[in-house]
């Protein structure tokens, strides 16, 4: 009994319509398409339309289109914030992320890629790679402009077209990017504060060493 | 109600009146020049004045499928066609060029012969439809003593060139766009016809101009003696309006193209210039039309208001064609298509009974107004129209309001 | 040969088509085009007669020719539409196939 | 005589054509070929309203009946009726053949007793109603009774179809209607 309760109920439509007046319904349909066609040309908010090359609609925040990697900074090479750990790699449904890690001469890694690249004509946008990143480094992008006449080169987007700033990321969409900047910057103080915290605590350490101990000073601090 | 028989002016002569007819006066003047036999001369000038409707229509067809789209969109608060030329005045060029250029394909398991047939069949019984209707005081193309008979044989044409389009096409959908197409002709020809049989029955004539010209004067010297402004008249007229709808295949009674069901019906295998065909000739059987509605029941050429002859005819024509162009537009940007069988029931249960209604109307509207009982007229045929027309939607109200809806789970 | 006499001529040609049609063909619906080729020819006789024939002020042939065409209109619409009875009980239109009684 | 000599083969080829094509709907937009151009030769001996109304009446209404009800029902096998013509060519033509003979026989002997009336005036559409409404009023009565009847016979069939269809349709609907599962307490 309850349940019928939950249904929103319309007028019913045969009370309604068995005694109304003949045709009535046919002219209200008239006139509100008169009214639409009539205000179209001095209202401009009615017209949902904009003349597309020239003027282009605000693209809404929660708009998805193709990957970037955010960096911080100026310098997109020093900046980035992915460190190649290939998870969306390893996650992406269509596997369209390539991902090979900069080492240096030693064969160490640098914790940066060397190669990211994303063939754009096999990502499905899903997003799965921005969720699952633990460096806040891979975004969707709102750019929806990529027609290009090479299907090859001109659908696989480098590290040159993927790294953009997180000012581009703020603008972009800027709930999402101040959240992540402020946890960012949360994180980093606390790593400062953390190492802070260690170091004079490793001074601390020392200096009692010292004081017990002045022999064993470089041992105690490689510790 | 006395019929004030004010005169629309004396036939005027000056230029403008005669100005649709100037192409065929100057090829027949530059044929006599030229020394040509006297045959000659006159199918130069037909060729002419056949020449001049065709033209004339073509550039309404032109500019009737920009303003059809201009329209449709501002009914639906978008811009429409606005990047080819000024305003998008070039649109149909730039249509036109797009179809010319594209690809004629015909199907594997078509039969080319009517699949080429087809097209043509479509397009030439709408020109020679246009060809007999009055346009100016002036300007008849072709003046026949059955005009209307012939109207309604040519525009018959029509549904077995439809039928030859889908079937030549050897494929199923436009199978099915026909076979909707010719049951909707059909059932909508009928109520069409019998419309415009009150008018006969009122002028005496089938000659168009002669229908036209009954229509002259006013009553109580303002309302113009149109067709429309009679019991019998309204009723027919609106009648007629709605199966013309339904015969030049427009919204809401589209079905045999419904583009979400039947892909476009009869044309669907048909590309480049034969659906360009196509379409001309939807178009331009859709101002056969409405000139026939308007000759019939809007009066032709006359002009609505006492005074105003000095305007040349054929404008007001015009005018008036414009005028119902832009109501089918305004129908099409309102109405959503209706199904099959309510097309049917409607045709056959409510159209063509009305219409068998305004036979004795006008039949006892022309022997009273004969015999001068304008106001028995009146009082006889309003209630002989209005009653059946009550009692008939009383009816239609109710089988055919939507059911009080029921919830199979959520009421128990 | 004078009009009259290609007239009767043609008609007599249209209306043993027309015959020949009805022998031959098995869909009940050809048939019936074979019959209006025949009622056809008739028409043309009529037509014939009026125009070519002795003077005819009452119009005899014309009007003749008119309640024909009323006339197979109206055997055309009875026709097609046992014809398409019969096809709902035999799913075809084989007059052939319906030599049995029960339906 | 021209437009005469110039139409008459043509409708007799369509005529051929309507009674020879094995493919039916081929053979049913031949016969509406042969029909307009019967109505085309009224058209240019005068008959104007006959040769229209031919016009709108046959090719508009009884070949675009024909044409639909070829379209409902299944048509036959054309390798079927092509196996089968000679011998039935053979039956029909023994059948026509004489009939023609006879025809043409008779008009060799009718067709010289012409009256020489090479213009003979086309009727107004008023004489022609003139004479519709004063002497042939039973005739006329007895076609619009015979319409009607048409009319209404044509209905009852597709009614009863109709019904049928809709009972048939509905019988099987009740066979198959799936019970509402009851609603279980959880």
């Amino acid at each position: 009994m309850d349940q019928s309760s939950n249904i929103h109920r319309l007028p019913d439509p045969a009370r309604a319509a068995r005694w109304s007046l003949p045709g009535l319904g046919l002219f209200k349909g008239l006139v509100v398409t008169a009214q639409n066609m009539i205000q179209s040309y001095y209202r401009k908010e009615r017209m949902t339309t904009v003349q597309y090359p020239e003027q282009r609609a605000p693209i809404s925040p929660n708009f998805r289109n193709f990957p970037f990697l955010a960096y911080d900074g100026v310098d997109p090479v020093a900046g980035l914030r992915c460190t190649a750990c290939s998870i969306c790699e390893k996650e992406c449904p269509p596997q369209c992320i390539y991902i090979v890690l900069d080492r240096d001469a030693n064969g160490k890694s640098l914790k940066r890629p060397r190669i990211f690249d994303i063939d754009v004509s096999v990502c499905m946008n899903c997003g799965i790679c921005s969720e699952v990143c633990p460096f806040d480094s891979i975004y969707m992008d709102g750019e929806y402009e990529l027609s290009t006449d090479d299907r090859f080169d001109g659908l696989l987007f480098g590290l040159d077209r993927l790294a953009k700033s997180a000012d581009y990321h703020m603008k972009l969409r800027p709930e999402q990017a101040t959240e992540v900047a402020a946890r960012r910057k949360a994180e980093e103080d606390k790593k400062l504060a953390t190492q802070a915290a260690k170091e004079a605590k490793a001074k601390a350490e020392q200096a009692k060493k010292q004081q017990e101990l002045p022999g064993q000073h470089e041992k105690g601090a490689d510790v | 109600m006395i019929l004030l028989a004010v005169s629309s002016g004396a036939p005027s002569l000056w230029a403008p009146e005669w100005l649709p007819r100037l192409p065929q006066r100057l090829v027949e003047m530059i044929c006599q020049a030229l020394g040509a036999p006297d045959w000659l001369v006159a199918i130069a000038g037909f060729i002419a004045a056949a020449a001049t409707v065709v033209g004339v229509f073509l550039g309404g067809f032109a500019l009737l499928s920009l303003i059809e789209r201009k329209t449709l969109a501002r009914i639906q608060n978008r811009i429409g066609p606005n990047r080819a030329g000024w305003f998008g005045i070039l649109q149909p060029v730039a249509d036109g060029i797009k179809m010319l250029t594209k690809e004629d394909i015909v199907p594997a398991k078509a039969e080319w012969l009517l699949h080429l047939a087809a097209p043509i069949l479509i397009v030439v019984p709408s020109i020679l439809a246009l060809g007999v209707i009055p346009y100016g005081r002036e300007w008849v193309p072709v003046r026949l003593e059955l005009g209307l008979l012939f109207f309604f044989a040519v525009g018959t044409l029509t549904e077995l060139a439809v039928f030859i389009a889908g079937w030549a096409s050897g494929s199923k959908f436009p199978m099915l766009g026909a076979m909707r197409a010719i049951s909707q002709m059909v059932s909508y020809e009928l109520p069409l016809m019998i419309s415009a049989l009150g008018v006969i029955m009122v002028t005496g004539s089938l000659s168009l101009p002669a229908i036209v010209e009954h229509q002259g004067g006013f009553h109580l010297g303002f309302i113009p003696a149109w067709n429309l402004f009679s019991p019998w008249g309204l009723s027919a007229g609106i009648i007629f309006y709605i199966a013309s709808i339904a015969e030049a295949n427009r919204c809401p009674f589209d079905l045999p193209e419904g583009e979400s069901e039947i892909v476009a019906g009869h044309m669907t295998e048909y590309s480049g210039f034969k659906y360009a065909l196509f379409f001309m000739g939807e178009y331009l059987g859709l101002f056969a039309i409405s000139g026939l509605g308007i000759t019939l029941f809007l009066g032709g050429w006359q002009a609505p208001l006492p005074g105003l002859g000095f305007v040349p005819s054929w404008i007001w024509f015009f005018a008036k064609l414009v005028v119902v162009i832009m109501s089918y537009l305004w129908i099409r940007g309102t109405f959503p298509r209706v199904r099959i069988d309510q097309l049917m029931r409607f045709a056959w249960l409510c159209l063509l009974p009305m219409a068998l209604l305004t036979l004795p109307a006008a039949g006892l509207w022309t022997i009273l107004n004969r015999n001068d009982h304008n106001v028995l007229a009146w009082l006889i045929t309003v209630p002989l129209l209005l009653i059946p027309w009550l009692i008939l939607t009383a009816i239609y109200n109710r089988r055919l309001a939507p059911q009080t809806r029921t919830y199979t789970f959520a009421d128990s | 040969m004078t009009p009259l006499a290609l007239l009767l001529t043609l008609s007599s040609l249209l209306f043993t088509l027309g015959l020949l049609a009805v022998l031959t063909r098995r869909n009940a619906i050809l048939i019936l085009v074979g019959i209006e080729l025949m009622l056809n020819a008739a028409n043309i006789n009529f037509i014939a007669f009026w125009r070519y024939g002795p003077p005819d002020p009452d119009l005899t042939g014309p009007l003749f020719v008119l309640f024909s065409i009323a006339i197979a209109a109206a055997e055309a619409a009875v026709g097609l539409a046992i014809i398409l009875m019969v096809f709902r009980h035999t799913r075809s239109t084989d007059l052939n196939r319906l030599d049995s009684l029960h339906g | 005589m021209t437009p005469l000599l110039i139409l008459s083969p043509l409708i007799l080829l369509a005529a051929l054509g309507a009674v020879w094509l094995a493919r039916p709907v081929h053979a049913a937009l031949l016969l509406a070929l042969a029909l307009a151009l019967t109505a085309v030769f009224y058209l240019t001996i005068g008959a104007d309203f006959i040769g229209l109304v031919q016009f709108m009446v046959y090719v508009g209404a009884i070949a675009v009946l024909i044409v639909f009800s070829l379209l409902i029902t299944r048509p036959g096998d054309e390798a079927e009726e092509l196996a089968r013509r000679p011998r039935s060519l053979v039956t029909g033509l023994a059948c026509t053949l004489p009939v023609l003979a006879v025809l043409l026989y008779s008009v060799s002997r009718s067709g010289t007793a012409e009256s020489g009336a090479a213009d003979s005036p086309a009727f107004t559409l008023e004489q022609l109603g003139t004479a519709l409404f004063t002497t042939h009023v039973p005739a006329v009565m007895a076609v619009g009774v015979l319409l009607t009847a048409v009319m209404i016979g044509a209905a009852l069939f597709a009614r009863g179809a109709h019904a049928s269809s809709v009972s048939r349709y509905a019988s099987c609907v009740t066979e198959a209607t799936i019970k509402p599962p009851t609603l279980s307490d959880p």
